[in-house]
């Protein structure tokens, strides 16, 4: 090597120029997301700004196109590209929320269950079960009862993507509590946790550290696809009525908005959220892959 | 023994605790009674029904009520539809079961391989075409590739049926469309939408576990014992891979009967996931505590089997402490 | 023989005519069932089971049966199934007994001829009737169905799977929300057309019924989402069939509270008429009719559609203006508009999420900022009806299923009187006392021509007051294959004897 | 003699690193005759293992030969395809791999993994095989074999493990063995009988070995040639005799200096000279508490192991692993344990430590108190200060994900024994003081000789600068002159700080050079308990009489004497 890289980190990750191209790929949606007010061309989310008149626009490279609205517009007269941007908003919020919130809980469930056995485990399973029998839709219908009536309407009205996040959230943990607790039955029985043991490390340290990193594989493995689910899954909600706000769709949104108008021809307004969610997703994947890698030593 | 007779004890409790969490989710479903009655009802009317309904009564009275019917195996009439609600649940079951049959194993027949495959050619050409393909299933929503579906092969090529269950023909007493020609082509779609989901999940899985396990000594041993690759990859190294993938089958499998939902909709497959919508649209409580009920003992029963599981493939794994 | 295949969005919930008193259940039992009185093929009303009927006096009717109709089971129908079936329509586990709440008793005269006594004059006791199925008492009773279902029974409900009717179609067989069969009813007494085989299918979601249709693999859908029409149009073998519903759409405001909720505006803007005036020259029903709609609905001017009972011809519409409204606002006290929030709902109405979004862009430019919650209809509905009318500005939409506007102005339009039963739909709690007392004298006068102008000037009087502001009224959209010929009423009922496969 | 059935010529293998590729073997070069063993041996690390795995074609990644030739029978295995070389493994070459704990796969049974290979190697039936394996088995002495076959590796103890992996590997019947440290984990008895049959096959069906091993009675006894190894290359080749007896290079004399003796205590071990780096200042710091009275001592110990499976709703009886009456070990008092493979030396060890439940007794130690009694925390962590481990197998004990940087930290980090930014200075003392660089902190466990993860485990065992160490075959993959270091340091701390051992190992001569009593253990009990220098001197139980006989020996070899001499002329 001429350029001297001292982390290993960096050295790896720059060996894989397609897990760079997908991490900067990320890191450019979630900007373009993130400041969508400041790049987006339009202001999807205000009414005032749009107007019905202007629904079902062709991208702007068709006919009968508007070359104010690149990618076109759709029902309401919304600039596709920029109801993608702030809808990518959401959905990556969503996304990640969820995830984050059903990683944490499984994982610690899912650790503590597989590492104490016995009556802990089956406390814990057992309420997993519970849990699991409560898809999505129902606690998503559950939180909005509740926080309708704790709430004042003006905080609740905000409270949308909170509420998807724990909804989808609680209802995923589940998964990752099963699969952690698996492997960690698997390797708690290993020496190297003897060797733990006889160092005399208090048992959260030797969960944190000597097991959590040997179970971490199929955790981010599920993780990384689980984006997508709670990205859908959110979507579906919509679908179901329970979703974001239609005046403020999220991406999925857009895209089960859209897939009415396959039919239709109005093709736009569903592929290119559609394309965007994909891209977003083997991106993910990609970087996921590659930080799997990356964990494991023998495999770099 | 001891431990099976455990394990159904707990099974009871928690559909007990599904039932509770249930009726105080059912408080915000919506109104029941605004979902049975006409337009025109009067208010008192509706008080009147709300009130024999037994709705106005405390959660935990009807929760009660509720599991004294259950006990005695009634588990009520369905508001909108005046009928049996555990019939319907019988009628229902069915059409998921072989959904979620063919689905899986189709899924699994497709996941497992594939995961080998790029498990052991991780940086070839094919592998990462897989790879790439299988996250396609995740991030295309359901209703989307359902759709898209069918409009390429029940529109345009006129190849399948867009909808429905086809004709059923019994075999040994069991009754299913997988055994008619016509079946199998109505589940075609639907089953692929359904597995192209959890085929993302496993195979990555496997993969992943695959990878792992093939860098250790036992496999680099195994090796030089001179066995065959095939020897080494199925017996050996996928064996090692098992304890998190079944896992995931499991879970898998589960949630396909649990929330096959979305498919069922947009394919008009008359099993559980539609009647669930149905439930929750017209906030139809003797249905949803019942869906419920069921939902958990799927998940309860598919832990256990799970759990049994893990004893059998890794000795390693105690006995009584799963 | 031939085999009409037909699917639709929703299945009938139950084969029992009583126990719902849901528009599409009635509807699809129609064609098994057959009341006294049914819409013709021009949708006026005229004799089904029922020949002849005379009004012998204000308050009693006498009915003079068919001859020689006999019930699917072979049995013949006589005058104690209608007093069977008419008592139990009035039962209290009944969906009907307020539709027929001015039914005071049924009498047998003889074998084939029954007497309604009415409690009061009631003009409309006819349109009452028309969604009131007989069925066969023995049948009834020897299957434990004398009663519709109670819910709190023990026993199965026979009659909820399966029927017993005298209508031109028989249930072959029947798994719900899969797939319904009906069979011709070979001794039916009336005229039929060539349909032997009806195989219905609900298919619940918008986007499979269609590529049904396209596919061929169904003959007829209903509804047709809006968007798929071109589609439908340009393909081969199909085509699109509409005509206009008898359900109007309306907006409507907060007239009855002080304080309107769900809104940081002090006071209740709504009380002041230019402020309603305003929304309804703000709101162009044009462009939601023309971008939402896909042109598939007709401007309303009023708060019934044409077909109905007391529709005033000479009534307009206050035109979009969103200068004027923005001058009115201004009048009222509003001149940078206000915040308030609306309820809508998303899976009741044809595209009512998507009427609510341009509602809310067009409030948006004359500076009333709306927030928006749209919610599914079960959360929708508890959340505005009564008692609570938890609402301040929503959208709403009405059918008389009388096709009289005294029902609109009972339930939606009329002063809220709910320990009467009046007025539980009137969600905007508007009140104009001159229109109340003109529809009360309405109820209860005979004469047709009287009653419709006393109806008219009730209506002007709610226009006027811009109660609701009207939108439109929808269109019946269906998709059918080129070789169906078929028959579409306003209410949107499908009677299959009418329809013919070419 | 013909042509040689093996002959290596210039072989160079490279470890790639983004830091610089690391050489690890160069200019190697071997003949290897049908019918002849050759025994490689050489410093720990020095490529023995690599040149062993270079020959069947599996250096684990990212190895590579980088020159040089590996021709067997004449054919250049490092030019052969991938699918070629797959079909010459298990039929005409054999391997052991240095680490007979991870070899086995966990998940089948061994008669299962046995039966395989013999059935796909030698196309049987696999009834037949069965029964060829159970053979096998027995031949490699494992008693009751018909029964064991169906349990699992993780039920077999690491000796009986150890030759679940010889024979495996003999299943194919190969032409050419590599038998990488094949007897470490065997006691002398058993590891005899394993050599005798190596050498009897090697007679019989003229197969060709290359023994690695670090035991040079063992060398001795088998080996027809030498060759030895340091840092890669070639240091000297012979025949066994002469090398022994008369060692050219400079290496090689050190080494055979350095070999203990089995016949006589050596000053050497027993009082080293005095270290004076900052390391060994750093370990030799005086703990703050000190008691009188026994150590430890255990009453009616018992450890019983749940039968396997339950046949017709019977549960078998359990089988009792340890039962042993009463033990005690005095304050700095080395306590050696000896015994056959699989009599539950290391069950034994497990149960002092606290890290296997206890089926009946208890085990008390007198600062402490009795160990499966700790309710707090407090206790048990002072507890494990005090009492430290270094594993049978250093394979499985190393956490694979993590540096061994970091594997060292953790001990004096948890324990507080230096502040975070001194830590690193002292891991990199660590390394050093045990024969490893600074630098090597930086890899991970697997990135490292057999030899070198021993060492690590010894370090880690170290870093707490404990009073007690269990310590479970610490040496058996060291070459005899960093082993005598180890041992060295160990004494040292004996010495000063009074550190309490019990030492497991299977090389008597280690055992009589460090211990001060030597426990017998057979089939779960102590058959004899005595001073060290009576039991070797006087043996009473039958089974040590046989165990001393058995030990291999160099012949005619008085290395005290050489190495005193050695060490005196030096100074
Ligand atoms: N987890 C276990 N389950 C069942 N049996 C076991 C288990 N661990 C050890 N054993 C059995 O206990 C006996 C003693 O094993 P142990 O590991 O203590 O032997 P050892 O004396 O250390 O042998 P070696 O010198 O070969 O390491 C063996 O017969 C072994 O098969
Ligand atoms: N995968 C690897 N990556 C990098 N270096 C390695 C790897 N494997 C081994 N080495 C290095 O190669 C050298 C030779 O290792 P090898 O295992 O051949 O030693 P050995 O002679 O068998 O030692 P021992 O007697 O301790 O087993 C060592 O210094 C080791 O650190
Ligand atoms: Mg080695
Ligand atoms: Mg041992």
């Amino acid at each position: 090597m001429l350029i001297r890289i001292k982390s290993d980190f960096w050295y790896e990750l720059l060996r894989s120029p397609i897990t760079v191209f997908s991490a900067l790929l990320i890191i450019l949606m979630v900007l373009a997301c993130t400041f969508a007010p400041w790049v987006a061309p339009h202001t999807p989310f205000d009414p005032a700004t749009i107007s019905i008149l202007d629904n079902n626009l062709p991208p702007a490279w068709q006919d009968r196109s508007d070359p104010r609205f690149l990618l076109g517009t759709d029902m309401q007269g919304r600039d596709v590209l920029s109801a993608m941007l702030y809808g990518g908003r959401i959905s990556l919020m969503v996304g990640l929320g969820a995830v984050a919130l059903s990683t944490v809980i499984g994982l610690t469930v899912g650790l503590v269950a597989g590492y104490f056995g016995g009556l802990t485990d089956a406390i814990l399973m057992r309420i997993a079960e519970v849990q699991f029998a409560f898809p999505p839709i129902l606690i998503a219908l559950l939180l909005n009862g509740i926080l309708k009536t704790a709430l004042p309407a003006d905080v609740f009205a905000t409270a949308a993507v909170p509420i998807m996040i724990l909804a989808i959230g609680l209802a995923g943990w589940v998964q990752f509590a099963r699969i952690v607790r698996a492997s960690t039955l698997v390797q708690r029985e290993q020496d190297y946790i003897t060797a733990c043991h006889a160092i005399g490390l208090p048992t959260h340290v030797t969960i944190l550290r000597h097991i959590l990193p040997n179970v971490l594989s199929p955790v981010l493995v599920l993780a990384m696809l689980q984006i997508a689910v709670a990205i859908v899954t959110e979507a579906t909600l919509s679908f179901l009525g329970l979703g974001t706000p239609l005046t403020e769709p999220s991406l999925g949104a857009l895209i089960q908005a859209g897939s009415q108008f396959l039919f239709s021809g109005i093709w736009w307004v569903v592929i290119f959220p559609g394309v965007m969610l994909l891209m977003m997703v083997i991106a993910f994947n990609l970087v996921a892959d590659w930080a799997r890698d990356y964990l494991n030593p023998r495999l770099r | 023994m001891y431990y099976v007779i455990a394990r159904v004890l707990q099974a009871c409790l928690v559909m007990l605790c599904v039932a509770l969490v249930g009726f105080i989710v059912f408080q915000y479903v919506g109104d029941p009674v605004l979902a049975l009655v006409g337009q025109e009802t009067s208010i008192e009317d509706r008080a009147a029904l709300r009130e024999s309904l037994g709705l106005n009564d405390p959660i935990l009275v009807q929760y009660l009520r509720f599991v004294a019917d259950a006990l005695r195996g009634d588990l009520g009439i369905s508001y909108s539809f005046n009928r049996d609600v555990a019939d319907m649940i019988a009628e229902r079951l069915p059409a998921t079961v072989e959904l979620v049959l063919l689905s899986g194993v189709l899924g699994l027949v497709l996941a497992i391989p594939a995961g080998i495959y790029t498990g052991i050619h991780r940086k070839g050409g094919w592998a990462q075409a897989i790879m790439a393909l299988s996250v396609i299933g995740v991030s295309i929503p359901s209703f989307l590739l359902g759709i898209l579906m069918i409009l390429v092969f029940s529109v345009w090529l006129n190849w399948l049926p867009s909808f429905g269950r086809g004709d059923v023909a019994g075999v040994f007493g069991f009754r299913s469309s997988l055994f008619t020609l016509d079946g199998l082509s109505h589940a075609l779609m639907p089953a692929a939408v359904l597995c192209l989901f959890q085929l993302g999940v496993i195979l990555r899985l496997v993969r992943a576990e695959m990878l792992e396990v093939l860098r250790t000594d036992f496999i680099r041993f195994a090796w030089a014992r001179g066995l065959p690759a095939q020897v080494v990859y199925l017996q050996h190294a996928l064996k090692n891979t098992l304890v998190p993938v079944v896992t995931a089958i499991g879970l898998q499998l589960s949630s396909l009967f649990a929330f096959s939902i979305i498919t069922e909709r947009v394919f008009q497959w008359p099993g559980m996931g539609s009647l669930l919508l149905h439930a929750i649209g017209q906030s139809d409580i003797p249905l949803l505590a019942a869906y419920l009920i069921f939902v958990g003992l799927v998940f309860t029963v598919a832990n256990l089997v799970v759990d049994a599981l893990y004893v059998m493939i890794d000795p390693r794994i105690r006995h009584g402490k799963v | 023989a031939e085999t009409l295949r037909m699917a639709s969005q929703g299945d009938a919930t139950s084969l029992d005519p009583h126990s719902h008193n849901e528009s599409f259940t009635n509807y699809f039992l129609a064609n098994i069932y057959e009341g006294l009185v049914a819409r013709d093929r021009n949708f006026e009303i005229a004799g089904q089971l029922a020949e002849n009927w005379e009004q012998v006096d204000p308050t009693t009717w006498r009915f003079d049966l068919r001859d020689g109709v006999t019930f699917h089971d072979g049995s013949a129908f006589a005058s104690d199934d209608v007093i069977f079936s008419i008592n139990r329509a009035r039962a209290e586990s009944s969906n009907f007994k307020h539709v027929l709440a001015s039914v005071e008793s049924v009498t047998a005269i003889d074998e084939m001829t029954v007497e309604i006594r009415t409690t009061a004059p009631n003009p409309i006791l006819l349109n009452d009737l028309l969604d009131l199925m007989i069925l066969d008492k023995q049948w009834a009773e020897a299957n434990g169905a004398e009663e519709p279902i109670n819910l709190q029974a023990e026993e199965k409900a026979y009659s909820a799977t399966n029927a017993n009717g005298t209508g031109p179609y028989s249930v072959t067989s029947r798994a719900q929300g899969e797939r319904t069969v009906l069979a011709a009813n070979p001794d039916y007494w009336g005229e039929m057309g060539n349909i032997t085989e009806v195989v219905f299918t609900p298919i619940n979601n918008a986007s499979t019924l269609v590529s049904a249709l396209l596919s061929q693999e169904v003959d007829l859908v209903m509804p047709l989402p809006l968007q798929d029409i071109p589609r439908v149009e340009s393909a081969d073998g199909v085509k699109v069939v509409s005509s206009p519903e008898a359900r109007t759409m309306y907006i409507g405001m907060d007239q009855w509270r002080d304080q309107i909720i769900e809104s940081p505006v002090e006071g209740n803007p709504f009380l002041d008429l230019r402020v309603r005036q305003a929304f309804a020259h703000a709101i162009s029903a044009e462009a939601i009719i023309d971008r939402v709609m896909q042109g598939q609905a007709t401007l309303s001017t009023q708060y019934v559609m044409d077909k109905v009972n007391g529709y005033n011809p000479n009534l307009t519409r206050l035109p979009y203006d969103p200068q004027k409204a923005k001058t009115l606002l201004t009048q009222a006290g509003y001149p940078d508009g206000f915040e308030l929030t609306m309820d809508c709902s998303t899976d009741r109405y044809v595209n009512d999420g998507q009427i609510c979004q341009a509602t809310v862009s067009l409030l948006a430019q004359v500076g009333i900022k709306v927030n928006l919650i749209a919610q599914p209809k079960a959360q929708f509905f508890p959340k505005v009806v009564a008692p609570d009318f938890g609402t301040s500005f929503f959208l709403l939409s009405w059918t008389p299923s009388t096709m009289d506007s005294l029902n609109v102005f009972q339930n939606v339009l009329g002063t809220r009187d709910l320990d009467n039963g009046k007025g539980s739909w009137n969600i905007s709690g508007c009140s104009v006392p001159e229109a109340d007392a003109l529809t009360a004298e309405a109820a209860t006068t005979m004469d047709p021509a009287a009653r419709e102008r006393l109806l008219q000037d009730a209506m002007a009087l709610m226009v006027e007051n811009v109660c609701l502001v009207p939108l439109h009224v929808q269109q019946l959209v269906w998709g059918a294959a080129e070789k169906v010929e078929l028959v579409q009423h306003p209410t949107f009922e499908f009677p299959l004897e009418y329809y013919n496969v070419n | 003699m013909t042509d040689p059935l093996l002959k290596i010529e210039d072989l160079q293998i490279t470890f790639p690193h983004r830091r610089g590729d690391f050489i690890a073997v160069q200019g190697f070069e071997l003949t290897l005759n049908k019918g002849e063993i050759v025994g490689l041996i050489g410093e720990s690390g020095a490529g023995k293992s690599t040149v062993g795995n270079a020959v069947i074609g599996l250096l684990s990644p990212p190895g590579r030969v980088t020159s040089g030739q590996i021709l067997l029978d004449g054919q250049d295995l490092t030019e052969l395809t991938a699918h070629r070389l797959a079909a010459l493994r298990g039929r005409r070459i054999g391997m052991i791999f240095q680490d007979p704990m991870t070899s086995l796969n966990p998940l089948m049974t061994v008669g299962q993994q046995l039966a395989q290979s013999i059935s796909i190697l030698r196309k049987m039936p696999m009834r037949q095989a069965r029964a060829e394996a159970a053979r096998r088995l027995s031949d490699v002495g494992i008693s009751d074999a018909k029964n064991r076959m169906d349990q699992y590796p993780h039920e077999f103890s690491g000796g009986m493990r150890q030759r679940v992996v010889i024979a495996l590997a003999l299943a194919g019947d190969p032409d050419l063995l590599i038998a990488d440290e094949p007897t470490t984990a065997l006691d002398v008895s058993v590891q005899k009988q394993v050599l005798d049959l190596i050498k009897d096959i090697c007679r019989e069906r003229a197969l060709g070995v290359i023994l690695v091993t670090h035991d040079m009675g063992v060398i001795a006894e088998t080996a027809d040639r030498v060759c030895v190894m340091r840092h890669g290359k070639l240091v000297e080749t012979g025949d066994t005799q002469k090398v022994l007896a008369h060692p050219t290079a400079d290496y090689t004399t050190r080494l055979i200096a350095a070999i203990p003796s089995i016949t006589e205590r050596e000053d050497r071990f027993r009082n080293p000279e005095p270290r004076t780096g900052d390391i060994d200042k750093w370990l030799l710091q005086a703990h703050d508490r000190e008691e009188e009275g026994h150590f430890l001592n255990t009453t009616d110990l018992v450890k019983e192991f749940p039968a396997k499976g339950v046949s017709f709703g019977i549960r078998q009886p359990p089988f009792r692993a340890v039962d042993v009456p009463q033990i005690q070990i005095a304050r700095g008092e080395v306590l050696g344990l000896v015994g056959e493979s699989g009599s539950g030396k290391s069950t034994l060890g497990r149960l002092l430590t606290g890290l296997l439940p206890i089926t009946q007794g208890s085990v008390t130690y007198t600062d402490h108190g009795d160990i499966s009694a700790f309710r707090r925390a407090a206790p048990r962590k002072a507890f494990r200060r005090d009492v430290q481990v270094v594993f049978q197998d250093p394979y499985s004990s190393l956490n694979s994900r993590l540096r061994v940087d970091r594997i060292l930290a953790e001990p004096i980090r948890f324990h507080g024994l230096a502040s975070r930014s001194q830590t690193p200075r002292l891991v990199a003392a660590l390394l050093e003081r045990v024969g490893l660089s600074a630098e090597d902190g930086r890899k991970y466990p697997h990135q490292f000789s057999g030899g070198q993860r021993q060492r690590i485990c010894i370090a880690r065992a170290l870093a707490v600068r404990p009073r007690f160490i269990l310590c479970d075959e610490p040496t058996s993959a060291l070459d005899v002159s960093i082993q005598a270091d180890m041992l060295a340091l160990l004494m040292e701390l004996r010495r000063s700080l009074g550190l309490t051992m019990l030492f497991v190992s299977h090389d008597l001569a280690v055992v009589r050079q460090v211990s001060d009593r030597v426990a017998v253990m057979r089939k779960g009990k102590i058959v004899e308990l005595k001073e060290a220098e009576t039991l070797f001197q006087s043996p009473e139980h039958e089974y040590t009489r046989h165990l001393l006989s058995t030990a291999p020996r160099v012949e005619g070899h008085r290395p005290s004497n050489t190495a005193a001499s050695t060490r005196k002329a030096i100074q």
